[in-house]
């Protein structure tokens, strides 16, 4: 177990490294470097910034440098507003994200294995077919045009809900309805597959000639069994969520991660975008791990150890 | 000897995409108390879905009863809901299934499989629903069953897995077993393991079982009465002895031929029986093994024959035992 | 039950001849796996109206530009943003463009991107897992890990990040689409690859002696096709979305070139007073996504063997 | 005697499972097959028997050993003379449904070894050779342009015979290619075997589970346990007179189809499950489910010995 642990950590922090060093190198090779993007500068005064923030010294050293920074957890100050280093934003704008995003993503779920099991159940029913064109539609409306619509018509049209902001609840449904779309409809459509699937198989034969209640069956049988695939989708799910958040965030006015990230790509603020990018790459590459011990966890039959505990036939190892 | 169960007439089909399968066409046979009857035949010719109709497990879309009855305990099957099948399932009949593998649960630990039922139907507190789970699994005989019921499937073994599958059916003492093709997918050893231990148990607790298999080998022990299904129909019914003995249909005979025996000379040659089973979306009008048949007749073709009275215990369905078929050329 | 059909006669009694040849005989039509898998294609009703569907944008995005009267970037400032009319179907834009006309000339360039970066994800896709999932072993276990370092960076942060620093344009983005996204696609033909290589009918011409190419391309590959057309036709509506997503944020293609994603970005803007500026390249976007991801699904049941009888 | 055409001397087949760990599916066989002998193979799922017919026609790679075909090492051959020498030996295999490329018709499938090995030089005369060969295993010939899926199960093993008859082989290895099949199938598939040895005078090693098929159609049988060979005999003998006391024990799990004789045998049943390969019971590997077993079993790994003429066993304890 500690063992496969350690493994699976280490296979995180490569693909850290990779992504931090990609950010590096990628935003060194900008044409023309941060300064030079709009105004022009004096050159003295490029020199003692570029000196200020390090960039004068060679590219190995800044490159390591860049690397301590992000194992301290110390991402160094933001290009654009002196006020601010980028921990700092992070710190400021990231609990507002958070909190968005924890909303969304308990939506999504909720209403997915709702939609998703319920689909199963009325198989070829009206529920599932309803259930599956609003999936299908809720995969096909990208989040930010379903985040517009949804502002214009619940708060321009019929001003029901707030269209900006992020204050009373009130403020958190349109933009947690947006965000959690894309998501609930991947799980609904998940989990009904899953579903049908289980539904053949041959233990739920077993559970019905046992004479328990059809319920009982779906709950004990079938339903445990269906959602155990639907935790492996946590991982790609927060990535939506979190990448969802940059455009949602920008068009309620919400002052989270995701409008900050935005702003700084249009003022190539490039310590920002780089900080925050190694940021939400951490969340992800750690909430695909979690995942993965998550499942080891609720199903039996992944013996994480990394033993196999298949004998027998020959065949399954060739 | 009283009769547990008897199915009159019995029609099941499916619908499919290409048409209406008729998988059961008219299947009639009883089991009585405490007895052991075999159906036996090859896949397809309806012996599961036969056994599963009789505790309505066939999925219903697509499978439809067509028609005739089953009466269990004189209690019509046929027309009880679904809320009255939970009471018979598992508690007067129990199944048990051909895959081990897939047969249980994967993700619920043995002991609780076995439970569930005990609850559900004798209102058993947990605790004591417990010790009868290690009870039945000494039953079955798997060794520390203390250790065992808070294991999962996956840590048992295909043969350990289908002692599981009869304690669970057994849970709730069932008068009638319903093991479908259970041995076909383990090892010869562990086969032989698996029918000793059925057989000790029907002596020990005096349950009917129906026992459907393809291998007429598994039968020639455990089973008191044989009946033969082809295409959806019960061609030849009788004994064990009158089966293997005096079969009458050349079904059955063909069968018997075509086997290889382990007591055999090598030299005996096995015979074969040529081409293959109908398709059952259109079945034939006649008997549908002749075009298989070397002694069909003309009027095979046509009409599928009834069955006729070999003798008190023993029916065949062939025309070759119709008073017009003695003493004409073939 | 009991009374016969017909009346028995001793003719009825003499043998039987049949032709043992006849019973072998198949009667129904011979299909091939692809005559198959339209068969059931055509009978679903949803899966073919997005085929039409597709089908339409497509004619409408080549041949709409040729034929209007306006050009994409005409501008005539007298006429901006007028709303829809006979003149200018989908009215204008702030600059006074034919909206029409951008919307059809934006979809060219919409499907471009998706059709052509889908397309490079399927090579390098096939070949990174082909031979992964043919060589197996060391080689699969190092190719698969690079797959899953790269798998573990967020898809759309990579994109983001190589816009931002490279020269925006057409070329950019298409490489930005590219160059993680064609692990999916690897890692599926991987599976397949596996999963085949272990079919008794390779081994089977493993043991005729059969070249690796031969093996790959008589065996393995037509047999993985299915999955694979699944997943070009569910990459595409991704790389659109992803397209529409960067050109939100202002990562997109630029101006006076227009694709769907810059003109829906545009219209946001003036969402409250002229509502049909994003209407329509809102609109098209989820329809194309939405055709795609349907005619997927419908391909994803015509092709999936458990439903084959 | 005269020179076997097969010789398979001490063959071994390890897998590698996950972290260091070893699965040894064939761990050390020898035997011979005579020209025109029909070897039977049996043992439990999990003995290895696949694998020995696998890693004998270099599908697998061997651990170690040799396979000697007409005095050639097949492990020792370039790739340019392994693949002159795959033309003298074929396999037919045991799931019908597998075994054929669903994409292809019957007709390319049966050419694929005359394609590959360029053994026909015109159209027509592939054409012709594929009708020849269905017709030898009794298949209607006008069905050549369908595919594998319009078939029945025992049609589809045909077809598995007649491509493997293509190249003239002189060697077949029959991987269990009756256990898929209805019994009233597959007798036709046997009786279509033998008749095609006589005709042919072909080679066969014929692996299976079933202990009676292989007694029927065998000349000589070889019992595997866990990767090893635990008896060869010729098929009488072994029958009559066992001397291995798994061999005892899988023949009487065999049942009969005769309730005289099934209701009056008094049979050993074998208690507790076939051991994991990867971690087989020290010394002899039938050890833990051996009635007669003892401590030097655990210790000693039985040779594999001739205890009469052509009758071999591994065991300490032989009668």
């Amino acid at each position: 177990m500690t063992r496969f642990l350690l493994r699976r950590l280490f296979f995180v922090l490569i693909s850290l490294w990779v992504i931090i060093s990609a950010t590096f190198f990628l935003m060194k090779a900008v044409p023309g470097g941060p300064f030079s993007a709009e105004k022009k500068v004096p050159d003295e005064i490029l020199k003692s910034l570029e000196a200020h923030y390090g960039l004068d010294k060679p590219l190995a050293v800044q490159y390591y440098d860049y690397l301590k920074s992000v194992v301290t957890w110390d991402l160094g100050p933001s290009f654009r507003y002196d006020a601010e280093t980028v921990n700092q934003i992070i710190n400021r704008t990231f609990k507002i994200s958070l909190v968005l995003g924890l909303e969304a993503l308990l939506l999504s779920i909720a209403l997915g294995l709702f939609f998703g099991v319920m689909a199963a159940l009325y198989h070829n029913k009206f529920q599932d077919y309803s259930s599956m064109v609003l999936a299908v539609i809720g995969m096909s409306v990208p989040s930010f045009i379903l985040a517009v619509f949804l502002q214009y018509i619940f708060a321009i049209k019929f001003d029901i809900f707030p269209a900006g902001r992020f204050e009373s609840p009130l403020h958190h449904v349109l933009p947690a309805l947006s965000l959690a779309a894309l998501p609930t409809a991947f799980i609904a459509r998940l989990t009904r597959s899953n579903m049908l699937e289980v539904l053949q198989q041959d233990y739920i034969k077993t559970a019905r000639a046992k004479g328990i209640k059809e319920n009982a069956v779906m709950i004990k049988h079938a339903i445990r069994n269906a959602i155990l695939p639907v935790v492996t989708y946590l991982g790609p799910l927060t990535a939506g969520i979190l990448t969802g958040s940059f455009v949602v965030e920008n068009i309620y006015g919400i002052p989270g991660l995701g409008t900050q990230f935005v702003q700084s790509i249009t003022n190539r603020d490039y310590t920002v975008i780089m900080g925050t990018t190694v940021f939400y790459s951490i969340i992800l590459v750690f909430m695909i791990f979690v995942v993965d011990m998550l499942y080891g966890v609720i199903d039996p039959r992944i013996n994480i150890t990394g033993d196999n505990a298949k004998g027998g036939n020959a065949n399954e190892f060739q | 000897m009283e009769k547990l169960l008897e199915v009159k007439d019995l029609h099941v089909s499916f619908q499919t995409y290409s048409g209406e399968v008729q998988a059961v066409r008219g299947v009639s046979f009883d089991v009585k108390k405490g007895e052991t009857v075999a159906i036996v035949g090859e896949s397809g010719c309806g012996k599961s879905v036969t056994a599963q109709t009789i505790i309505k497990l066939i999925p219903m879309p697509p499978g439809e009863i067509k028609q005739g009855s089953i009466l269990f305990n004189e209690k019509e099957i046929v027309t009880k809901s679904k809320k009255e099948m939970f009471e018979i399932r598992g508690k007067e009949i129990g199944m048990i299934f051909q895959d081990p593998m897939t047969s249980l649960n994967p993700t619920m630990k043995v002991g609780n499989q076995i439970r569930e039922g005990l609850i559900k139907h004798q209102r058993m507190s947990p605790r004591a629903a417990t010790e009868r789970a290690i009870e039945l699994l000494k039953l079955v005989e798997i060794p520390q069953p203390e250790k065992r019921i808070n294991q999962y499937p996956h840590e048992f073994s295909g043969g350990m897995r289908q002692r599981a599958m009869i304690a669970i059916a057994l849970a709730c003492n069932p008068k009638l077993l319903i093991a479908d093709e259970p041995t076909t997918a383990l090892d010869v050893t562990i086969q032989a393991q698996i029918l000793k231990l059925m057989k000790n148990i029907q002596k020990k607790m005096g349950t009917s079982i129906i026992l459907i298999t393809h291998d007429l080998g598994v039968v020639a022990d455990l089973c008191d009465r044989i009946v033969v299904m082809y295409a959806g129909k019960v061609v030849e019914q009788g004994t064990k002895r009158e089966i293997f003995k005096n079969p009458q249909h050349p079904y059955t005979k063909g069968l018997l031929r075509s086997i290889p025996r382990l007591d055999q000379e090598k030299e005996t040659s096995l015979i074969p029986i040529f081409g293959t089973p109908p398709d059952l979306i259109s079945p034939p009008d006649g008997c549908g093994f002749c075009e298989r048949c070397d002694d069909a007749m003309n009027i095979c073709k046509l009409e599928d024959a009834e069955l006729h009275q070999v003798s008190e215990t023993h029916q065949s369905r062939c025309w070759l035992l119709h008073p017009m078929a003695q003493g004409v050329e073939s | 039950m009991s009374s016969n059909k017909v009346t028995l006669t001793p003719e009825h009694f003499k043998s039987y001849e049949k032709d043992i040849r006849q019973a072998e005989k198949i009667s129904r039509k011979s299909l091939n796996y692809w005559e198959d898998v339209w068969i059931r294609l055509k009978s679903n009703k949803i899966a073919i109206t997005a085929i039409v569907v597709l089908s339409v944008l497509i004619l409408m995005a080549i041949f709409a530009p040729i034929f209007s009267s306006y050009e994409y970037q005409g501008q005539v400032l007298e006429d901006k943003n007028q709303p829809p009319s006979l003149e200018h179907w989908f009215g204008t834009d702030e600059l006074g463009r034919d909206m029409f006309v951008r919307t059809w000339y934006g979809a060219r360039i919409s499907l471009f991107i998706g059709v052509v970066a889908a397309l490079i994800d399927l090579t390098i896709g096939v070949i990174y897992g082909s031979i992964a999932g043919y060589f197996g072993r060391k080689v699969d276990e190092v190719m698969m890990r690079i797959c899953d370092v790269l798998y573990g960076i967020p898809y759309l942060l990579v994109v983001i990040m190589l816009m931002v620093v490279l020269p925006q344009g057409l070329g950019t983005m298409i490489l930005a689409l590219t160059v993680t996204g064609w692990i999916t696609m690897a890692r599926i033909v991987r599976g397949q690859i596996l999963q085949l290589k272990e079919q008794e009918f390779v081994l089977s011409a493993r043991s005729l002696g059969s070249s690796t190419k031969r093996l790959l391309f008589r065996h393995l590959i037509p047999n993985a096709m299915g999955p694979i057309i699944v997943t070009l036709t569910l990459t595409i509506p991704l790389a659109i979305f992803t397209e529409a997503f960067l050109s939100f944020l202002g990562l997109g293609v630029q101006a006076p070139i227009a694709s769907w994603g810059t003109m829906a970005e545009n219209g946001i803007q003036a969402l409250r007073y002229f509502p049909w500026r994003i209407f329509f390249p809102a609109f098209f976007i989820s329809l194309t996504i939405l055709a795609f991801n349907i005619l997927g699904d419908g391909l994803r049941d015509a092709l999936d063997p458990r439903l084959r009888k | 005697m005269n020179e076997p055409l097969i010789e398979v001397r001490n063959l071994k087949k390890h897998f590698i499972v996950g972290r260091k760990k070893v699965l040894k599916a064939v761990d050390g066989v020898n035997f011979t097959i005579q020209s025109g002998e029909t070897l039977g193979m049996v043992g439990e799922s999990g003995c290895g028997k696949s694998t020995v017919g696998r890693t004998m026609l270099r599908l697998y790679e061997p651990t170690s050993g040799e396979m000697i075909i007409e005095g050639k090492n097949i492990y020792a051959l370039s790739a340019r003379e392994l693949k002159q020498k795959r033309r003298d030996m074929q396999m037919i295999f045991q799931d019908p449904y597998a075994s054929l490329n669903p994409r292809m018709t019957i007709r390319d499938i049966i050419a694929e070894p005359l394609d590959i090995h360029k053994l026909t030089s015109s159209k027509q005369e592939r054409i012709a050779r594929v009708e020849e060969l269905l017709d030898l295993v009794g298949l209607n010939s006008d069905h050549a342009n369908r595919y594998p899926h319009e078939f029945s199960g025992g049609q589809r093993q045909r077809i598995g015979i007649a491509r493997a008859l293509a190249v003239n082989p002189k060697f077949i290895i029959c991987d269990e290619p009756i256990s898929a099949l209805d019994v009233s199938i597959q007798a036709q598939v046997v009786n279509l075997l033998k008749d095609l040895q006589k005709k042919l005078g072909l080679t066969y090693l014929f692996i299976a589970h079933d202990l009676s098929m292989v007694k029927h159609i065998s000349d000589r049988v070889v019992v595997m346990y866990l990767g090893n060979i635990v008896e060869l005999a010729d098929s009488q003998t072994l029958y009559k007179n066992p001397s291995h006391p798994y061999t005892k024990a899988l023949m009487s799990a065999i049942p009969i189809p005769d309730p005289d004789i099934e209701e009056n045998r008094v049979g050993t049943v074998l208690s507790g499950d076939l051991p994991s390969p990867i971690n087989p019971p020290s010394g002899c590997a039938f050890r833990t489910r051996c009635p007669i077993a003892t401590e030097k079993c655990a210790e000693v790994k039985p040779e594999f010995q001739e205890v009469k003429d052509g009758h071999w066993t591994a065991c300490h304890y032989v009668d």
